[in-house]
């Protein structure tokens, strides 16, 4: 498939289909949502799913194999957060809080977008490493710690201390699920993995079912912010697409480096060029309350999140592939 | 038992400051309070609720200093910042011992 | 299988007995029911995945096969309503506003009753065919349009305007998911299909079980109205089992004509027949103010919704199957 | 900053009313408004909650004479025909500024 | 219509309490009352929350002599043992006649 | 399999890891919890699928067969609320109100706990009789009635009759989903069951999954109560866990008796040892007002819950495997 054809067959794919109709749905002024509670609780199903095989499946690898990626990772995640606050506030001029706050949303990870670009490269026959999930549970905090620890020089008396509010994203509800649901799958093997699997497992059809309806309620939640965009300014828009690009590209050549496959490469790159908006956002409310949550959620939510599921995970796949020595 | 004064104080805050603000009210004095879920709208407009869940709406019955103190210690720390209101009523409780 | 017969095994579903169960825990005052919440979730899950097969089989259909049976649908969509009103005004002698209340919920469609109705043929071996979703979208907002503009005369000076009502009802839960659902499922097409299917077949375990789910609910529901019976009058009560009974033939009758299967035509004959009582009931609340919901929500949900379920598809079947010259 | 007195309107509706309340609320002058959900019953027993979704329970604290002109509103355009109580009440706020 | 002034009765009690509580209020003289859900902490520190649900926020309008048997009720026969408070402000309604 | 493998295999299996999550994530002051309106959606689908399931079942079993067994539990269910108060108040010295609030719980039975029975002797290849949920259904109530009469004599003027009281448990979500389903079950009989059973089939990946995400729950909510270990005495703490020794022993051996087989004299035993922490705990805060809540709830949930699922029914297991004379 050339780059043209993978953007097609990625445009028509339910999850991106789901996602437009929710943002539709809100452009045409409907009231439609999922409830709050069972929006929760499916975003608690796909975390708890993905945790649990990846659990399974770490047993699978060796540590040797993991021991790469993971430094590859956790560089990542130290140094995405400095690039992205050096852009914003360098090229774009915002302000120390605001860079700070849009520096942990972009050096943390979305889960769902990474669930995406797992999906994305399985369809293309090039299934990433099974230990992904552990990873992406390494790059969910390092991100937010550092650009907190950067905007904490700029923090007023008073102010919820980092170390605080960092303790809520370690404890939060991402990390119980991801972290604890590889533990969990880990202990338990495949025996009891058989009993539960065709319920959990991130390629069936439960799994992408859910994943679908989740789509949906991010779709209309994008989409009641999408009157913001005329208010973050064409710095955004733009920051918005390229430090994916870039992210993306990088996480691609790291992960290749550390010597992951043209799946697990591509998975790496979406994982570096997306941006957290579910463990990020209220521990940067917390902690830099001057900065401004339309740009940072704008940014996060309706620029990159829909950018990277659209377009970005194609590009890195092509990337990695290319990378790879592949076709 | 006669009814005494007391003095509720509700505030309407972003759902984030859940933690901060009840800790805020125990540490002013308040024995007690209770937390609602509300949705609105107000000068600010920061859509809040739609990432962070509903907004709060706190009450609690305290004495009248400990309500002033927690007026003031809201606008000094959180009212620029916040999407927040917060206003006091008089109302008679049976038990004051249970609320100072 | 003769009528009797029919009737037995319809008695005996799991949807009709969770449905009585539902009704009968009312009637002892137990105070079970199933969180809102969760029962909307539910909900959202029946529509979207009617939606999403409708779409992918409408793919599989021409487009001359449906011009006829969805212009016959239109037509019911006028049709009801107007006969409703007369009824219910000439011979019901209600008032102008309960009467164009009660048109509006019997000139639109339930869809639970609509997917019972599929089952039921299925079950019968006599499919219906692949579009009938299409039609059920394309009569849920006719209905209540004609019947709110016929009360509209009798409206007093302040009320909301009909064509604001409109637009909740054509952007409300049902249409984003059902029309969404349809257009979603045309794009993605049977590929992409295949990974979600299993969890979202109508005619599969997940969705039957959930509908399970729901039934009870619904009988919770409707239970909790059951002692409204009394205060409705015989009038509304004969209406609601009679006027079933002439739609359902006529639909089914319009059906045969346009060319549906047999299973085709019990199936609109259905949705002719049945009452919506969930995109009605808040539109004619605030257009109508002055009907009495007790009227409209009694009929429509306590008399007429489990009319049909249990009495009147078997019969609209057997009149479809009378019609198309079958045993 | 010393209290000011504002009115409390409190509203409680039958679910259906939410947009048309709001719409009426900001066009009568309230610069602000939360909602929360009950159940209730009244002397009118519409059942309206079962299948609309729970009560609104509306509070929006204004001055006092857009809090009367609320008031008269209701009465004039709901009372008869919907599910409906509301009630004023005085409050005392810190910012003047943000209600008026 | 000039504004009239009733009783307001908050009462803040736990989930399972529900039933009697409602059945007291209609007992007692009350025309209508709404219930909403909060949570809290007081000095009995039950955590019932957990196993009940939260806890209810029950408000009903009455006039003053209900309201004060209501309290009254309340005091002998729940204060000791239940998590629970109760208070009540006066506010205004226009139609008085819809609770009382 | 010896005792230590038993427990072993038991320890790791994803129910009981479930559990120790939750539980730790609170230890470690997580804020993660399931949406009470998604935890009570979960439990429902259990409690109808096993309704469900159970009345399919029952039909294939003869009169003759369940009327031994269910006389056995109707006997559990008068005689544990009696021992149980006899030891709390003699032994304990326990207020009359405390040691029959006590006795509610521990008269009555937990279904997570039946169900957690049933998947273990199943997974040691003996599974229990079909008629076992039928058992279950009726152990719910009695030994509540039997406590709270025991406590009847203390209470005060003015509390709420236990006759109404026990309405409200007769006609609870356990009864109606439990008691419902049976019936249901039964008359929908094996035809119909296919067409819902892969949801329900408690034995499927879909029962288990949802399983593990309400022990989840449940860990956390035991894990929140934690800290009352401290307050309610060792005598409790021992309590909890030899009383069930005590009733589990008891019931399976009168399950052998009354002729059931070692599974089932396994999962009956399990019952008896088992305590409720649904139906009983509002029951009891209503008629006895002065019993503590910390000591009930902290005995039932935090003590012999978690004793049960780790050590209680491999002991069952057995004692029931050495009474029916297996290796
Ligand atoms: N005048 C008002 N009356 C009642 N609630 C208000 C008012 N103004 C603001 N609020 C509530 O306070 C929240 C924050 O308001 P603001 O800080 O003005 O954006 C809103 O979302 C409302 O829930
Ligand atoms: N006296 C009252 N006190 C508190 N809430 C009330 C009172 N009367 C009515 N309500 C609330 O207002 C709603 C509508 O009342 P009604 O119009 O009397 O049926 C009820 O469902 C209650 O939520
Ligand atoms: N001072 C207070 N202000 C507001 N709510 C309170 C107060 N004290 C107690 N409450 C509420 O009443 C419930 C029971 O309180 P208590 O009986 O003190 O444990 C708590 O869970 C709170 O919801
Ligand atoms: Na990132
Ligand atoms: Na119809
Ligand atoms: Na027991």
């Amino acid at each position: 498939m050339n780059t043209v054809d993978l953007l097609q067959a990625n445009l028509l794919s339910p999850i991106a289909l789901a996602f437009a109709l929710g943002l539709l749905a809100r452009v045409v002024r409907s009231e439609f949502s999922l409830p709050k509670d069972v929006y929760l609780g499916l975003s608690i199903f796909l975390l708890w799913a993905l945790g649990l095989q990846g659990g399974v499946e770490l047993r699978h690898s060796s540590l040797q194999a993991i021991a790469g990626p993971a430094l590859a990772t956790v560089g990542l995640g130290v140094l995405t957060p400095i690039t992205t606050y050096l852009v914003v506030r360098r090229l774009g001029r915002f302000s120390t809080a605001d860079s700070a706050a849009i520096a942990a949303h972009y050096g943390s990870v979305s889960a769902v977008t990474f669930i995406a670009a797992s999906g994305f490269v399985k369809a293309q026959g090039q299934e990433a490493e099974g230990f992904m999930p552990t990873l992406l549970t390494l790059l969910e905090s390092p991100g937010i710690a550092v650009a907190l620890a950067l905007g904490a020089y700029h923090a007023r008396e008073g102010e919820r201390p980092v170390r605080e509010v960092m303790h809520e994203v370690l404890t939060g509800r991402t990390m119980v699920l991801l972290l604890g649901g590889l533990v969990v799958g880990f202990l338990i093997g495949d025996q009891h993995w058989a009993t539960i699997g065709p319920f959990y497992d991130t390629t069936g059809a439960v799994f992408r079912g859910v994943l679908c309806l989740f789509m949906l309620e991010m779709g209309v939640t994008a989409g009641a912010r999408l009157g913001d965009l005329r208010k973050v300014g064409g710095f955004l828009l733009g920051f918005g697409m390229l430090m994916p690009l870039a992210h993306g590209t990088l996480g691609a050549w790291i992960g290749q480096v550390a010597g992951l496959s043209v799946g697990g490469a591509t998975v790496l790159g979406t994982m570096a060029a997306s941006a957290s908006y579910i463990a990020a956002p209220p521990a940067v409310r917390l902690t830099l309350p001057d900065a401004n949550p339309t740009y940072y959620l704008t940014a996060a939510l309706v620029i990159t999140f829909p950018f990277n599921l659209l377009i970005g995970i194609p590009v890195y796949f092509r990337v990695a592939t290319w990378l790879g020595g592949a076709p | 038992m006669t009814p005494v004064p007391m003095t509720l104080v509700t505030i309407i805050a972003e759902h984030v400051l859940r933690e901060p603000l009840t800790a805020d009210l125990r540490r002013l004095g308040a024995r007690g309070y209770s937390i609602g879920e509300v949705e609105g709208e107000g000068t600010r407009g920061l859509h809040t609720q739609d990432w962070q869940g509903k907004n709060l709406r706190i009450e609690t019955v305290v004495p009248a200093d400990v309500a002033a103190a927690i007026l003031a210690h809201l606008a000094a720390r959180y009212f620029d910042d916040y999407a927040m209101i917060a206003y006091t009523s008089t109302v008679a409780v049976l038990r004051s011992g249970k609320f100072a």
